[in-house]
């Protein structure tokens, strides 16, 4: 199928196409990658980029779309905050006649052009699917990640997809389940710190929704000589991760390759600037319109696939990721 | 006790700074804000468009309500720590009834409103007539409306809204609309100033020259049909910004002419002198937390509306761009002082502050420092330059 | 002839809008009791603050000369280095600390920076009793003295600086006559040890008693220097304000009309103190077109009595209470402002003023009501009305709008009543009505008093100065210890028949 | 003057209260939390466990460390908004420099603290000598931090650090040496009754009874060994807890018995009074940020050696964790009024509440409307408390 008909693009005379990146916040090395990687191949297709971080707030983000609408961007990048509030970006684009690229997260309720990511609810199956395989049954506690971060749900949604029909049949019980304020790690650790407590170290996995929770979660366990006893996941493949993967107190993380992810979605972006059509043979449905899309696989790593991924990608270095075990 | 002189007001040394009466803060922040918009558009060419500004005055709406009704607290001697859980519970309250309830854009506004003027209502009198302090009183009220938002949202985004109560957040006044309220308020500030002078003249007071207040009467004229001029190069003037100029005539108002207002700014000023003068603190106390919650929730409606979405997020930390517009707008954190008009422009130079380093593209980091920083020097100018006023 | 010990030349201070001092001099003798005296605004403390550092010498243009020494003070550690220590006219306490830690606040002994509780204590202990305050322990919260006793506490702190000029702005305006003389002792017994002392006060009596010789500054201007053997109060009195002041006290024979306030058997119980009874069981009556005089000591509980009946003491109160035959029981201000009382209280920038504010604002505060239709104020009118006020008060300053801190403590009196005279009461209370008010000013009080008086108005005035209270007052009530001690009318009253009451006989 | 009479500090009312001198806030507080210790060992029998005991004061630490320099910051009539960020930034930077840079613990512990002490001095002098808002200047802080820890961190988790540097936020003090530190403390609590009664005899100022001191001795002593036990039950005592008695220790003996102390209290309970005696209030005030600063870099520390990481979220929303533990802790925010231990014991309740409902691993939004809610509670319970004692 085709995506969205092309009636001309915003910027349209000058030479210089220029795309707006929107994204939710630049406060994780995670996302310091996407726009680094995003904008360095923009600049070989000859673009420019103007990248605006809305520090995870949503009046913020609008403003600064429509800052960029009112610059006069080709195309607009978004890296949405909220999947239902950024629909008001898209709304205002279209007004301006400027096509909007749905990035990583998809932007409900609207009739966006395009939707390049990864399934959030699937980072969610992948971390729970990896730490039932290492702890088939017992006691499980899940350490979510910010009550009012939306994707926390859909991790969450995407876990116990794997975990509810273990449940059902007894062979898993939920004995702690928590959100952590803020994503903060510091929260993290404390609720572990808890969680171990109120169980007497009984415990037998832990689904971390991401990395810096993971983190905060295995500092617990360290404190109880339990780190690596226990499984633990995460996601995003933050460097500090991927050294606990290969030390052996982290199972695993979930990779979403950001390179393919942005690299990609730079060229899409500029054709889209250009007004060229897209071919994509997906579609999702964003409660409004189906939704072309491409949907690249993130990637489950453990200490196994650590080198044919992370590193192999170049995503972090070899030397970085076992400093510590060499 | 006879044939007394007139009073005359304005006669003596005051006579000369009549002119800037009571408005010298403001006029120092307007240049300081003045300044910002140079170096803004200096940097880039984008920021004094018509559609920036108009983008500019959508973006600092909702700070300004909540500075609006933040500016009565802290006079007051207060502080609201809550604000943005107000606005974040509210709005959720208002995408809830509006999306899962089907309820229409009016009963939706009202049932809103009211809540925040019953959460203001339950904070002041704890504040009020249980003597906690207002800084735990509104820090407790702030998770509590916080998790009372996630309660009622279920955690979820609750989207879209109905188009009709989009309108608040997202539309413009059509640009004839926009000419007829410029002439509305042209009519307006000519009659005004007409019925003062008459009053005056009816107590017998002296009278600026007739050339003095045209000339006044002209210019604040011209500046309103600049503005909606300009709103209207682009879309016309946003509906959030009327409602933020409607509110903020309204608690001008009630700031400065009515007995309420007055004895607010006493009771914030030296509490005991005002409790012996016979005013009922605690009943003043609670009613500007009924206000000020009205506001929050009023700004709740707005931002939901703007987002058209109700969001578990909404709102946080709002409650220091609140506070920090007010203190940038001239309001003493002790109590007894600030205007409604300098929180507004306080509003409009934090906004100024997102927006511009935004248009220049300015890396994320170095916003924080360039924000933190300008947040400072703005204040320190203005107090520098007020201090060296009085020394003249 | 003695050595000049000090001398300031030339002195100009300006203000905005207020040419406070106009090259002013003023020169004192070693060793003498020199006493400044002045109407309110006439710029005493001003200059008495650029002697002692507060202003620093770049602020004001003049010179200042000690022992022929030409001296440049920054900053008051300048001037104490120098042997100058002032009392402020206004307190300036620490309320929520030790009385010891206020005697040495800014001169703690140390040692490493570290306090030496010991020596603190021990000095204060010396230094409470040096004023008297044989009662006060050091270790006392300020807070919890009375007014009186707190300004002792000053006087000790500026003595325990063994200073070479001791400046007092106003040290007696809250004392007893009691505490007077302990303080006109102390300062004659530091002149026979070769203290220079610099004197300020509106009481003249006092000034006479002690001073060796009076400056009177007028409008920022000196107007004259001479021995006070060589004055008289009369003369002081005209180089001050400009005129002559016959009477001093111009009461004018009332005939007492109704009663307006009857209070019988009353009790106020104490709102710190549980169980302990500040008033208890006094009865009283207020005859409009009267002045009821309440003398007492200090802490005899006259301000508690005066508070309560305005509904503004949170104490428990026991009696009864008619106001125009109908009894009533205040719970607010509001409601007795309602009901025709006012209530000039005696500490006017804590109770009385909000500082922030214009004249106007504060005179119109609690009469807001009769010229606000529907809650909005007529603003022409506020101006009218509060221009009355600030014309007939001879408040001294450029316009209504002038903001009531700038305003010298005489002149902020004077808004204060105005304040209360606008709600057109009733019953006037006065709580020390001419605390720190120039004789001038006094009389222009007294005046109004006689024309309320004139009016129908009953007024009620406490007052610890005894001249004032037979002065004026047709009859007087003297309370000791809470409890009603003697009624006197003002014919068969003498300073020793209310003395010897108050003390209770003894 | 020879002769004098010894003076006899009198008797009367006030003496019956000398138990509960200055303490009485402290009192009420304790009791507060005990009440809340109670509740939750009541919901949940892992609460009141030498583990979870142990857990509680670890998690307490960080906040009790910011909240003993916003003690002073408060007691000065100030705020600081910024020592979250503070912390975060000073904390990355250690981190940076162990992990990136491979310096030692020491040097990076050195450093780090004096960064702290640099970055308070400098919001000290905008505020004392610039005479800007302490709220504008650390809000404006708070946003210059954080985005200088981006900058550093390259917003990255900056992890593991060196073994040693962990040693600070995560280790235990071994029993033996547990005890060692119980009797040293003891002893030091009985030379120093003695030698204040020794100095009180000197001066002839009349004494407690004997058996009082002596009681209070026993009941003192008994509480610091009964501590020293449960903790020694699990791992023995938290390092960062011994680092907060310390810290309570020090800031306890500044406050009180300092010169420097005293006229902080001083300026903040009655500015006018503090310039009039002389007191260089600026110099003062400097220093009370420059203290602040440097114990926020000692949280940094600890948090960061406590994650074993330096993350760019650390430490937000902390500095109203902080001001909060002062406020229940008694510290007045009109300035003035305010104890370390009282903000010690405010920074337990807090982390009590957080740990408990945790424990019982209560709904999230629960959370924040219970914690909220015991928030305003505890604190009228004690202002009510202390009323009620004063009409007795
Ligand atoms: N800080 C200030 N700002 C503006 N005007 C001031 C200030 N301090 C004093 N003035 C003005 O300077 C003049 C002299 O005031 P000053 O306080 O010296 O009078 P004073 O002789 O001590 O009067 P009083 O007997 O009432 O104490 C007054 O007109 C007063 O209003
Ligand atoms: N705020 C307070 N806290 C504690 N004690 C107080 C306070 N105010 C007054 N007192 C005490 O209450 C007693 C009665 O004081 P009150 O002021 O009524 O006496 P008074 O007769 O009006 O004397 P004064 O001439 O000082 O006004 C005194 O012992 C006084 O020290
Ligand atoms: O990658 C995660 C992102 O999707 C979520 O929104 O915030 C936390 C991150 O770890
Ligand atoms: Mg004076
Ligand atoms: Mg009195």
């Amino acid at each position: 199928s085709t995506g969205g008909s092309s009636n001309g693009s915003g910027g349209g005379g000058d030479d210089k196409i220029v795309i707006g990146f929107s994204l939710d916040t630049l406060q994780e090395e995670r996302w310091e990658r996407d726009r680094d990687l995003f904008v360095e191949r923009a600049k070989e297709l000859g673009a420019e980029v103007n990248v605006q971080s809305a520090n995870s707030d949503d009046a913020k983000q609008i403003a600064q779309a429509e800052n960029l609408i009112s610059q006069g961007v080709d195309v607009l990048v978004v890296v949405p905050h909220n999947a239902d509030a950024a629909a008001a970006i898209v709304e205002k684009a279209h007004a301006a006649g400027i096509k909007v690229l749905s990035y990583d997260r998809l932007i409900k309720n609207s009739d966006v052009d395009l939707y390049v990511s990864f399934d959030n609810e699937r980072v969610g199956e992948m971390q729970a699917q990896a730490i039932v395989e290492a702890a088939p049954a017992g006691k499980y506690v899940y350490i979510g990640g910010s009550d009012t971060d939306n994707n926390a749900h859909l991790f969450k949604q995407g876990a116990f997809n794997i975990l509810q029909p273990k449940i059902d049949a007894g062979e898993i019980e939920i004995v702690y389940d928590q959100w952590t304020k803020d994503w903060n790690p510091a929260n993290a650790l404390a609720n572990m710190e808890n969680a171990l407590t109120a169980n007497n170290n009984d415990i037998d996995a832990v689904v971390a929704a991401n990395d810096g929770t993971a983190g905060g979660v295995i500092q617990a366990l360290t404190a109880q000589g339990l780190a690596g006893k226990i499984p633990v996941s995460g996601q995003d493949a933050e460097l500090a991760a991927a050294q606990r993967i290969v030390e052996g107190t982290q199972t695993m993380t979930v990779y979403k390759p950001i390179r393919e992810l942005a690299r990609t979605s730079a060229e899409l972006a500029v054709k889209m600037a250009k007004g060229e059509e897209i071919e994509t043979d997906n579609t999702v449905n964003n409660a409004k319109i189906d939704v072309p899309s491409i949907l690249l696989d993130p990637i489950a790593v453990t200490k196994d696939n650590m080198d044919d991924t992370i590193i192999a990608d170049g995503f972090h270095s070899r030397e970085d990721v076992y400093k510590n075990v060499e | 006790m006879s044939a007394e002189p007139k009073p005359k007001i304005t006669t003596g040394p005051a006579r000369k700074i009549i002119w800037f009466k009571m408005d010298i803060r403001a006029y120092s922040m307007i240049a300081a804000l003045i300044a910002i918009w140079l170096l803004f558009s200096f940097m880039s060419d984008a920021f004094l468009t018509p559609r920036n500004l108009s983008n500019l005055f959508l973006q600092m709406s909702v700070t300004a309500i909540l500075a609006i009704g933040m500016v009565l607290v802290i006079v007051a001697g207060q502080i609201d720590l809550s604000v943005g859980s107000i606005l974040g519970f509210t709005g959720g309250v208002a995408a809830v009834l509006n999306v899962w309830y089907d309820w229409n854009t009016i009963p939706v506004i009202l049932v809103t409103v009211l809540l925040g003027a019953v959460i203001g209502f339950v904070q002041g009198w704890w504040v009020a007539y249980r003597a906690v302090p207002a800084f735990i009183v509104t820090l407790g009220g702030m998770l509590i409306y916080r998790g009372l938002l996630l309660m009622v949202s279920r955690s979820q985004t609750v989207a879209p809204l109905d188009p009709s109560l989009r309108y608040v957040g997202q539309e413009y006044v059509v640009p004839v609309l926009g000419y007829m309220l410029a002439g509305a308020a042209v009519a307006f500030v000519i009659l005004n100033t007409l019925r003062k002078r008459r009053a005056r003249r009816k107590y017998g007071f002296e009278l600026d020259p007739m050339m003095l207040d045209a000339g006044k009467v002209v210019l604040t004229a011209m500046l309103i049909l600049l503005f909606v001029l300009v709103m209207n190069q682009y879309q016309g003037i946003p509906v959030p910004f009327i409602i933020v100029i409607v509110l903020a005539l309204v608690f001008t108002f009630i700031a400065k002419h009515t007995v309420f207002g007055r004895q607010v700014y006493a009771l914030g000023g030296n509490p005991e002198a005002a409790r012996l003068s016979g005013i009922n603190i605690k009943q003043r106390l609670l009613m500007v937390f009924v206000l000020n919650g009205t506001l929050a929730a009023i700004a709740g409606i707005i931002y939901t509306s703007r987002l058209n979405a109700g969001t578990t997020s909404a709102g946080e930390m709002m409650e220091l761009d609140a506070i920090a517009a007010c203190v940038i707008g001239g309001t003493s954190l002790m109590g007894g002082a600030g205007t409604i008009i300098g929180a507004v422009i306080g509003a409009l130079v934090m906004a100024s502050l997102d927006n511009g380093m935004s248009i220049m593209n300015l890396d994320s980091y170095w916003q924080f420092v360039v924000k933190g920083s300008i947040l400072i020097l703005a204040v320190w100018i203005d107090i520098y330059s007020r201090q060296r006023k009085n020394h003249v | 002839m003695a050595a000049i010990a000090l001398e300031m030349r030339n002195i100009t201070k300006t203000f905005p809008g207020v040419k406070a001092l106009d090259q002013v001099t003023f020169q004192v003798n070693q060793g003498e009791i020199h006493a400044l005296c002045g109407e309110n605004g006439a710029g005493k403390s001003t200059l008495m603050k650029i002697l002692s550092g507060l202003y620093p010498a770049d602020s004001f243009e003049g010179e200042i000369y000690m022992n022929g020494v030409r001296q440049q003070f920054q900053h008051i550690k300048d001037a104490e280095q120098a042997g100058i220590a002032i009392i402020y006219q206004e307190l300036a306490l620490v309320r929520q600390m030790k009385v010891s830690e206020n005697l040495f606040l800014g001169n703690e002994p140390r040692r490493f920076g570290i306090i030496q509780w010991d020596e603190v204590n021990r000095e204060s202990e010396r230094w409470l009793r040096e004023v008297g305050l044989r009662g006060i322990k050091p270790d006392q919260i300020a807070g919890t003295l009375g007014i009186g006793q707190q300004q002792l506490v000053e006087i000790a702190k500026a003595l325990s600086k063994h200073a070479k000029i001791l400046i007092l702005d106003e040290p007696t305006a809250a004392l007893t006559e009691h505490e007077v003389e302990i303080l006109l002792n102390i300062l004659k017994d530091f002149r026979s040890r070769g203290v220079t002392c610099i004197y300020i006060s509106h009481k003249l009596n006092e000034v006479f008693e002690i001073a060796d010789t009076i400056t009177v500054l007028r409008d920022g201007q000196t107007v004259a220097t001479k021995p006070a053997s060589e004055l008289s109060e009369d003369q002081v009195i005209s180089l001050m304000v400009g005129r002559e002041i016959k009477e001093r006290f111009p009461r004018v024979e009332a005939i007492p009309g109704s009663t307006v306030l009857s209070v019988q058997n009353y009790t106020i119980w104490s709102k710190d103190l549980p169980g302990v009874k500040v008033v208890e069981d006094v009865s009283f009556e207020a005859r409009s077109g009267e002045i009821l005089g309440i003398a007492g000591l200090m802490g005899s509980g006259r301000t508690e009595l005066v508070m309560s009946l305005f509904g503004a003491y949170p104490g428990k109160a026991e009696g009864k209470v008619l106001l125009d035959g109908k009894p009533v029981r205040f719970k607010n201000t509001g409601q007795a402002i309602q009901a025709g009382m006012a209530l000039v209280s005696e500490d006017r920038k804590k109770d009385g003023l909000v500082l922030g504010m214009s004249i106007q604002n504060n005179i119109s505060m609690p009469s807001l009501g009769r010229f606000s239709p529907g809650g909005v104020i007529d603003e022409n009118r506020e101006v009218q009305e509060a221009w009355h006020y600030h014309r007939s008060l001879r408040v001294k300053a450029p316009s209504v709008e002038t903001i009531v801190g700038t305003l010298s403590g005489g002149n902020q009196q004077k808004v204060v009543i105005g304040k209360w005279l606008m709600t057109e009461p009733k019953v006037l209370i006065l709580d020390e009505p001419t605390r720190g008010i120039d004789v001038g000013a006094k009389y222009e009080i007294y005046t109004i008093m006689n024309e309320l008086v004139r009016k129908g108005v009953a007024i009620i005035m406490i007052s610890s100065e005894l001249p004032e209270v037979l002065g004026m007052s047709h009859r007087i009530l003297v309370l000791g210890e809470g409890r009603m001690r003697g009624e006197f009318h003002h014919a068969e009253a003498t300073q020793e028949r209310i003395m010897t009451a108050a003390t209770g006989g003894k």
